[in-house]
């Protein structure tokens, strides 16, 4: 029955000839105990591209891509209203199953957090809990997936050791692998190259370049030349609110409100 | 190529759920089942004896009459006993646990310490009455003193204090030592004032389960000298005394029917007794208790 | 940058460091102060030993060791063939201990998933309080809810059951333990970093899934140990035993049975009539000293277990 | 067997007469100090009277009681670290030469009677006396079921509940109903007598035995069954038939030792002792035991005086 | 006695006219077990410069900058040979008392980790650890610890709360305020700013080029023109050793080893 319903939507969305909405946010509203940490977001996400969601700490970045696969619900403090629609599905509807919506929502986080467990089990975790149980199928997703992080090579002799004896930025690595391999439709990375070198950051850019094709991605960060440069749209959080979102291009070429420029201009990274 | 299939993944969710739902269920009312025994196990005790639960119960030494017997001494010897058990069992507990968590060397004589006393956790209290009995009683000389008793009790939750300071010390995470070290901390500040303070949750909830257990220990002080009989209140750590189990015990062996109902006034007081001594603790370790 | 003091923080440290003769000092007491308290349990272990040792030797000149391990009965007080086989008491505790952890670890661990995983902190901060209570319940009491309550129970299900049998002590032995073994798995549960919590999640794992699969591989060695500590009561635990199990050794491996575990054995003669002297009298630091080498293996095969799960995060 | 002492009784003064003088000593001197009491858990009650009531007239005596078990109490007590030992049975022999190696020199005094009561179900409708060859038969378990020992009785098996083969009470039984050989293997054994007082209550089948103040406080719980004595009479246990002494033999003495250079270096100790020689007929019977016939006391204070 | 010797050194190095060396790094060498982390590292460490360090993720750059603090010994398995001298004295040496030189030489660390105690304590715990105990003298260096660290705005009205309550960005500022409170002669950062959104990098980027008047600082970064903009020196790391080290106009401009200048020029941050 939800297939069908998706369907419906999907043909509507190409009715009007537009890319495919995935996420649509209307009026959100989040508050950890009388904080209140979101206002009235209205954001909407686009299939196959990439959106960068970029703003001054503490604005609420990660706090909005958490209520994206809704994490934060973690946090028995936090309060929610409002609305966000996933593939047209409100995600906050009782019936709607919260494992099902992180199945097909990856999240890389902002710090590094591999099980205490060998490599190869940390990225065969996920698709053994999807019921995926045949070694030779897991060998190939085990492969593919760190390939896919950029970080077969340097592992590849010691899957069976504990993810724990990588550096920082291998194990970032290792936990978007981990994200990779259950093939998820929406991805959400916070800040997720903020414990990585530049060689690494680059493979992982290239990567998300390419999986947009297959795959949404909204990508928290505080690189402001990494927005520019890998993300279609670019959405600019101030104190808990969206300034301004809208093309990438025309947002770092020509924003419209003036505190987005004052945080553009301040650049350097 | 896709490894995952969504709409297989989609028809196994309602399965897994569902698993998850019921063991959510099974989980909870395994822990249900517990308080469900204690519910049990107080209505019968508190039906039967909440009504010589007086405060002439609280003023009296032990009578042949059931109607005039009191627990002053038993409360107050236990009271005196915990006053031994506590600071020696904390301080020696705590300062092994970090002997081994923090300064000991990863040698034999340290595997041989610890390996000792995940030992030492697992014999029998009575084993330590008979300890108790021929080393603080005879071998120091005591005599049959809380002193004698507090001593023996300490050993006898020791390990259990050490084990659970040390996983407590152990889980602190080693980023905070960096951090203290990074200062220009020395060892010993770093464990005072960082491992230790985010240490004290876990090291009480060990050491609440180890306290009750030693106010409720009988056999251990049967070998090792309390008294079951004794009229007067304890002067100094030298005295001879009694405590509230062995007092319980002894009434509950009396054959008049009305003496099994002091014994249940005897453990209603030794719960509230408890329930002060968790409740401080409680509060306590709610005050740090926090995920990292 | 000087402060008000007109000092640099930088030169403030510097002065003080006259005072750092106390701290040096300090530095260098710690270790040692503290190796002393770590000593103490070596000590306490010596002293068990001593004690146990040179009584157990002198009941092993009067009764062979051979007949100990390997004779099937166990009746010291008969006058003329007393007999001492080991074999009586060990089965009544094996079979109590067997008893009580079918009833303890899953419970107790259910327990512990439930108040780390499922249960919000204010449940916990309720249910963990009285948990602890009930582990501070002395176990006289349970020794005669065994006899008063579970044994009548038992009764009216199982027909045949005697009023003293191992069944009864072993559930509620079980019973008694399980919070113990809830309250340090639960401990063990929590100290497993948040953030691995999280990275499960986000992969669509459903909270069972990731207590089974992450959280509680992660936290084995706390699980393992408070088991092993779990089992160690058990098989210690005496008044309970002595109550409601009956005095009558024999091995057997019918829960129905009246039995006598070691630890009751031990109390029936230091509270009973056996003089000083007799072999009566020595024999409760053989079944003693049996009880002691009984945990010692139990917690070595533990050790192992745990050293070899042992992660670390 | 009481120690030679004894035989020095001193005839002088009569038992009014010791009373007014431990009176007027009281008044005179305070006593204080304390009286290491501990021993068997049979006589422990008796003597907790004892030191109660003690306690009202020299409040500043410490008379703690401790029970360890006859044995237990012998233990201590041969090695000079009590004062005073109850007991349930008589000391003996191998406890006599620890006490002589260590130079503890006492005396023995008895302080009360206990009935060892037989008692059945109360659904038990059969049972109405036993002779002793009965007893034995039964607690040897030769017969298997009741009808083994009478046809008429039921064709169901016997459960015996009996106290700890440890125990004061069960090494008497042992010895006067089955002449010191092994109680039957099937005997559900227990330390506490209130649990056998359950036991016996809760089945049909049951026979067990046990102190006669439990069988007193259980009374509606429990059937006694007469034991016929030597003059063929079937006797119930009650106050009057064991302190005339024709409840028997399952009437047994109760006793307790003290040490004599306590008596002579503690005037608390003596005063004590005198104390419970005078009052402990009443006091036991408070407690569920049977007092001594009254010449017993006297003579016993008699040889008191005489360790002074 | 001390005081002499290092007075004797500076002025030696005056002599020569030269910037005063505080670091000599010689033939250092690193293992953990059996893994070698740093092989025969040569590095000097100017006074009063910014010394950048960068290469790939896992080439021992955490591993040397906790060297210069003896911070790597809390790793058992850490074996090193070679020596390090700090302001001429061998900092491996016997009689070094390595507390002493922890506070001299403050460290910010590459994940935020303050301690589970109030926003001022965690400032204060420095000092009071060395003996200073005034309250008043205290709030003077929390308050102005917190400023140099860019954060005081933020959490002057709730000192007295716990630091866990931060976000990510706002502890990592936090914890480079505490390091700021002891005022030490040398800082190591191990990146700093990765935490760290860019109006708060900025600040500390600032921060660093102000404190560099008074502090010799040694910063890991994986941002290769955060780098070039702040620092004087630059030394590139790869597989534990040290590739090239110089002018940081000069590396950047000129690399003279290959290697060098493949990784600069993949770069992008
Ligand atoms: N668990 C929490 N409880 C209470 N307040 C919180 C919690 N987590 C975050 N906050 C607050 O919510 C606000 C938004 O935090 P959030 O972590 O979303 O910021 P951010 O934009 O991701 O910052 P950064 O770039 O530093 O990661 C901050 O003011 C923070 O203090
Ligand atoms: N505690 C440890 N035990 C064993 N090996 C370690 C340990 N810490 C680091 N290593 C190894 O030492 C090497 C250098 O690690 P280091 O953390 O210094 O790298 P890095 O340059 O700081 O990387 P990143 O940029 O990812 O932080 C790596 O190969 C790493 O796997
Ligand atoms: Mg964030
Ligand atoms: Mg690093
Ligand atoms: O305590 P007992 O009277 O049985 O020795």
């Amino acid at each position: 029955m939800k297939k069908e319903q998706e369907i419906v939507y999907e043909q509507n969305s190409e009715d009007k000839n537009e890319k495919k909405i995935v996420y649509k946010t209307n009026g959100l509203n989040l508050w950890y105990g009388d904080d209140q940490a979101l206002k009235n977001i209205d954001l909407d996400i686009y299939e196959n591209e990439v959106t960068a969601i970029i703003g001054p700490s503490g604005c609420g970045k990660s706090t909005y891509i958490k209520t994206l696969n809704r994490m934060v619900e973690l946090i028995p403090s936090v309060r929610i209203n409002g609305e966000i629609l996933y593939r047209g599905k409100n995600i906050f509807d009782k019936s709607y199953r919260v494992e099902e919506l992180r199945t097909q929502v990856g999240m890389v986080f902002q710090k590094p957090n591999p099980f205490p467990k060998s490599i190869y089990d940390n990225i065969a975790y996920g698709p053994r809990i999807h019921g995926i149980r045949d070694k030779k199928i897991l060998d190939e997703i085990v492969e593919k997936s760190l390939r896919g992080a950029a970080i077969w090579d340097e592992v590849k002799d010691r899957l069976k050791e504990n993810a724990y004896g990588l550096s920082g930025g291998q194990q970032q690595r290792l936990c978007i692998a981990r994200c990779l391999a259950i093939e998820p439709d929406v991805i959400l990375m916070d800040e997720p190259t903020s414990a990585l070198d530049p060689i690494s950051t680059l493979k992982i850019e290239e990567l998300v370049q390419e999986l947009k094709k297959d795959y949404s991605i909204i990508i928290v960060t505080h690189n402001m030349q990494q927005a520019a440069r890998i993300s279609d749209k670019t959405a600019f959080f101030l104190n808990g609110e969206v300034i301004e979102f809208g093309e990438t291009d025309q947002i770092f070429s020509n924003p419209s409100d003036k505190r987005t420029e004052d945080y553009i201009t301040g650049r350097f990274g | 190529m896709k490894y995952i299939d969504q709409t297989v993944v989609r028809k196994m969710m309602g399965k897994r759920a569902m698993k998850n739902r019921f063991f959510q269920t099974l989980f909870f009312v395994s822990t249900i089942f517990a308080l469900v025994v204690l519910a049990i196990l107080l209505y019968r005790i508190f039906t039967q004896g909440i009504s010589y639960v007086t405060p002439e119960f609280f003023q009296n030494f032990a009578s042949r009459r059931a109607s005039a017997s009191g627990i002053k001494a038993a409360l107050v010897g236990s009271i005196w006993v915990m006053g031994v058990v506590i600071p020696i069992s904390l301080l020696l507990g705590v300062g092994t646990a970090i002997y081994l968590e923090e300064y000991a060397k990863k040698n034999k004589l340290t595997n041989f310490i610890q390996a000792n006393i995940s030992n030492l956790a697992g014999v029998p209290s009575i084993v330590f009455g008979l300890l108790g009995l021929t080393v603080f009683v005879r071998g120091m000389d005591l005599g049959r003193s809380i002193l004698a008793g507090g001593l023996t009790m300490s050993l006898l939750i020791l390990p259990v204090i050490v084990v659970a300071a040390q996983e407590a010390i152990r889980s602190v995470p080693k980023e905070l030592r960096e951090a203290s070290y990074g200062m220009g901390a020395t060892k010993w500040q770093t464990i005072y004032r960082i491992v230790l303070p985010a240490a004290i949750p876990g090291i009480l909830t060990g050491s609440i389960l180890a306290f009750s257990r030693a106010i409720g220990e009988t056999a251990p002080l049967l070998v090792a000298g309390a008294f079951v009989f004794v009229n007067y209140l304890p002067e100094n750590l030298l005295s001879s005394y009694t405590v509230m189990p062995i007092q319980i015990y002894n009434w509950a062996s009396r054959p008049q029917a009305e003496f099994q109902n002091v014994a249940a006034a005897g453990i209603i007081v030794l719960f509230i007794f408890l329930i002060v001594m968790n409740s401080v603790a409680v509060l306590i370790r709610n005050k740090f208790q926090k995920r990292y | 940058m000087a402060l008000s003091a007109g000092k640099s923080v930088r030169e403030m440290i510097k002065e003080k460091k006259t005072k750092k003769s106390t701290r040096d000092f300090m530095e260098k007491m710690v270790p040692a102060v503290l190796f002393v308290a770590a000593a103490i349990s070596i000590l306490t272990t010596i002293g068990i030993i001593a004690t146990l040792a040179t009584e157990t030797i002198m009941f092993f000149s009067r009764v062979s060791f051979f007949e100990f391990i390997t004779e099937k009965e166990w009746y010291p007080f008969l006058k003329d063939d007393a007999s001492y086989g080991i074999m009586a008491l060990v089965s009544g505790t094996l079979l109590v201990t067997v008893i009580a952890m079918i009833v303890a670890l899953p419970v107790g661990l259910a327990s512990a998933i439930f108040l780390s995983e499922y249960a919000s902190d204010r449940t916990r901060r309720i249910i963990k309080p009285i948990l602890e209570v009930l582990a501070g319940i002395p176990t006289i009491v349970y020794g005669f809810f065994a006899l008063t309550f579970v044994t009548p129970l038992l009764q009216k299900l199982i027909p045949d059951i005697g009023f003293f049998n191992a069944l009864s002590p072993g559930i509620v032995v079980g019973i008694m333990i399980i919070p113990m073994i809830a309250s340090l798995s639960e401990d063990a549960m929590s100290s497993v970093p948040n953030s691995i919590r999280e990275g499960a999640l986000a992969l669509g794992a459903t909270k069972f899934e990731v207590a089974l699969k992450v959280v509680l591989p992660a936290a084995t060695s706390g699980v393992v140990a408070s088991f092993v500590l779990g089992i160690s009561r058990a098989i210690g635990e005496t008044m309970i035993v002595t109550l409601a199990g009956g005095a009558t050794p024999k091995l057997t491996f019918d829960p129905t049975e009246s039995i006598q575990t070691m630890t009751a054995y031990i109390v029936q003669v230091s509270t009973g009539d056996a003089g000083y002297g007799t072999t009566i009298y020595y024999s409760i630091y053989a079944v003693g000293a049996t009880l002691f080498v009984f945990t010692m293996l139990m917690n070595l095969l533990a050790q192992f277990i745990s050293r070899r799960f042992r992660e670390e995060y | 067997a009481a120690c030679g002492n004894s035989d020095d009784a001193n005839t002088n003064g009569s038992n009014s007469g010791q009373q007014s003088s431990s009176e007027s000593g009281s008044s005179e001197q305070k006593l204080e100090g304390e009286i290491a009491i501990d021993g068997s858990s049979t006589v422990g009650p008796i003597m907790e009277a004892v030191s109660e009531e003690f306690a009202a007239e020299h409040p500043d005596v410490k008379a703690p009681i401790g029970i360890s078990g006859t044995g237990g109490g012998f233990e201590k007590f041969t090695a000079g670290e009590t004062d005073i030992s109850n007991a349930s049975r008589p000391i003996k022999d191998e406890e006599k030469k620890v006490a002589e190696e260590n130079g503890i020199e006492y005396t023995e005094f008895k302080i009360a009677f206990d009935g060892l009561s037989v008692v059945v179900n109360k659904e038990n409708d059969w049972v109405d006396k036993l002779t002793i060859e009965d007893l034995a038969k039964i607690w040897k378990g030769e017969p298997k079921k009741w009808s083994d020992i009478n046809p008429e009785w039921p064709d169901e098996k016997i459960k015996y509940f009996s106290p700890g083969t440890d125990s004061g009470t069960y090494d008497y039984f042992d010895e006067v109903v089955l002449g010191g050989e092994p109680i039957v293997k099937d005997a559900t054994l227990s330390e506490d007598d209130n649990v056998l007082v359950k036991g016996v209550a809760n089945d049909k089948n049951a026979i067990g035995y046990f102190g006669y103040a439990y069988y007193l406080e259980n009374k509606d719980q429990l059937k006694v069954v007469p034991i016929v004595n030597s003059k063929g009479e079937a006797v119930e246990p009650t106050n009057e038939t064991i302190e005339k002494g024709t409840y028997e033999p399952l009437s047994r003495p109760l006793f307790f030792y003290v040490n004599n250079k306590s008596l002579k270096e503690k005037p608390q100790v003596y005063e004590y002792v005198k104390f419970a020689l005078e009052n402990a007929g009443q006091l036991a019977e408070e407690v569920g035991y049977v007092k001594l016939p009254q010449e017993q006391y006297d003579e016993q204070l008699k040889t008191l005086e005489g360790l002074k």
